[in-house]
């Protein structure tokens, strides 16, 4: 089956970026297809490279580029939210994609199912 | 269709909002701070008792576990892992997130 | 690919205006979803009918004042907005107080026709 | 003390959680969307009543027009501007922002 | 300049640990509060009262457990910790099911307590 | 009368920044000091320097750089949420400085009020 998944709040202050990438992995490990992770609101900010949390911690932006890699997944960031909240090219971790919010409309229309992640 | 639910229900009205909702033949899954209201004698739990009679209710497991609540699920309360979850979503026509 | 294929989406707003952005970056979504011919549904329950209230002045907060954009989704074929009674009441608010013409439904209603979508989106 | 709050008493916990620590001589100040609690017909109106017997209710002008609901402030309720705000934490010993 | 002064420091703690992050960031604060020689105290309300449930195992979130740092507070000679006794009850909990010893006070007293300090926190 | 000032949501997704920046304004008009304003958790987005808002909205970065320039205000970003969040030297907007959490407890010592703004 092909999913979608949305994602409104950023890195650590909501579980919701936890919450959808165990998500997509499950669904992944039962041979589904993620469509898009679309990133909005405040969920753009799991698309900055440049976070570093300590290391007795999860890396969010970094085990989204990972998961990206490993199964082709088309992370994308809605620009006007991205510019919002200072997320750009220059900051942009790898495996994401900053476009226009008609991706996520297009992946509902594409998806079998969409799920929202946010607070 | 499924209904997620991932708010505490003593601090906020997204689970009294959505079992107002939902219709026969619906599931609601709590999941992160939801899945206080699966746990037995929180203030809730007469509120989803009811629920039970009516719908299915699904908790993830892995929420309540690293929330210490893992051994405290009311009795009528089915627990699914991520992959439960997935199932869950492939299974229903639809889902409303109540964020 | 989508060519053609139209879908049921439902915009659920439970949320109040300017406390947080949601409002804002769901009504953005709905023209988006409006822009690609598809079936545009939005209900306003709960503080969510908080964001048709007439006389919305932001000067004070320093903020943009979007509600004049729901009087324009009519502009964008959007017609179809469902406000939840019980959530009118519990304000002490009526359908006058409100800046587009609505359909009010009880949360029953609302919940059947929120089993009839194809995508729901909350934000 | 001054207590400060800024969540809808129909989404949250806060304004209700606030009102039961509140002691005699505290004052409660309503900002952002806790403003909609100090208006006429609202679920939480006899709540605040009650508590507008025992302390001083503030509501953030600001917010309350923003929201278009300036004109429907409850009897009672003292409505003051930011620099209303910044006098009322000045004057209170200390302050608690019920997040 | 602040040399030597000590202030009353109260971290009200009302929402629960994993599903945001202020517990954890709130933890953080006590620790330097100490560090400073403040006098410290924690008050657990509402949901904050499950962050210092017992047994809290986070592998399956692959998040990090942080409950035993409550554990540790002690050492840092932060012992006053409050908890809310109607909170306990609305959640089915007792003072067993939590990690470290605490002083069970009604939410009047706590009230009181809370007007007696210079600076409260809350997250 | 010493206030400090403490901001624990991100900037556009929360009023918090925005309550607290005019809650700023006018102490300052009144002629109270701001001993500091300290971002914490997800407030330490709002020190962005790339964030670029529509036309027709409010600069939240912009606008905090500019009273910090006018009134020598001490805006304060927490080291190890920044770190989490993404925001370094590099990203850092002008008036903003990156420190430790020390100065949160120093600027509660040190001021007369501690108002917290969040979500």
């Amino acid at each position: 089956m092909k999913f979608a998944v949305t994602i409104n709040e950023g890195p650590y202050q909501h579980q919701a970026s936890d919450s959808a990438y165990l998500f997509c992995r499950a669904a992944l490990e039962k041979g589904h297809e993620i469509r898009r992770v679309f990133f909005y609101n405040d969920g753009v900010n799991n698309a900055s490279s440049l976070t570093e949390p300590p290391l007795d911690d999860r890396n969010i932006v970094a085990r989204w580029s990972k998961l990206a890699e490993e199964h082709k997944l088309d992370l994308v960031v809605c620009v006007a939210a991205a510019l919002r909240r200072g997320i750009r090219d220059e900051n942009l971790a790898s495996g994401f994609r900053i476009s226009g919010l008609g991706q996520l409309v297009e992946a509902g229309i594409e998806a079998d199912r969409l799920v929202t992640f946010g607070d | 269709m499924l209904h997620i639910v991932n708010k505490s229900p003593a601090e906020r009205n997204a689970l009294e909002s959505c079992l107002r909702v939902v219709q026969e033949g619906g599931a609601i899954l709590l999941i992160e701070d939801a899945v206080y209201a699966a746990t037995r004698g929180n203030a809730a739990e007469n509120h989803l008792r009811d629920a039970l009679s009516r719908f299915k209710v699904y908790a993830l497991t892995p929420d309540l576990e690293a929330r210490g609540m893992g051994d405290r699920v009311m009795a009528g309360v089915t627990t699914v892992d991520y992959g439960g979850f997935v199932d869950l979503v492939a299974e229903h026509k639809n889902c409303q997130s109540w964020l | 690919m989508s060519e053609g294929t139209v879908k049921k989406f439902m915009f659920v707003n439970r949320k109040a205006p300017y406390g947080t952005i949601y409002a804002l970056e769901s009504l953005e979504v709905v023209l988006i979803t409006a822009a690609f011919d598809q079936d545009v549904s939005l209900v306003f329950m709960d503080d969510g009918i908080f964001q048709l209230k007439k006389g919305q002045q932001t000067k004070g907060i320093e903020n943009k004042n979007f509600s004049p954009t729901y009087r324009a989704l009519d502009g964008y074929d959007i017609e179809k907005l469902y406000v939840e009674a019980e959530a009118l009441a519990a304000r002490g608010l009526t359908e006058d107080d409100l800046l587009v013409d609505v359909t009010v439904m009880s949360r029953v209603e609302l919940g059947k026709l929120m089993d009839e979508m194809d995508v729901v989106l909350s934000f």
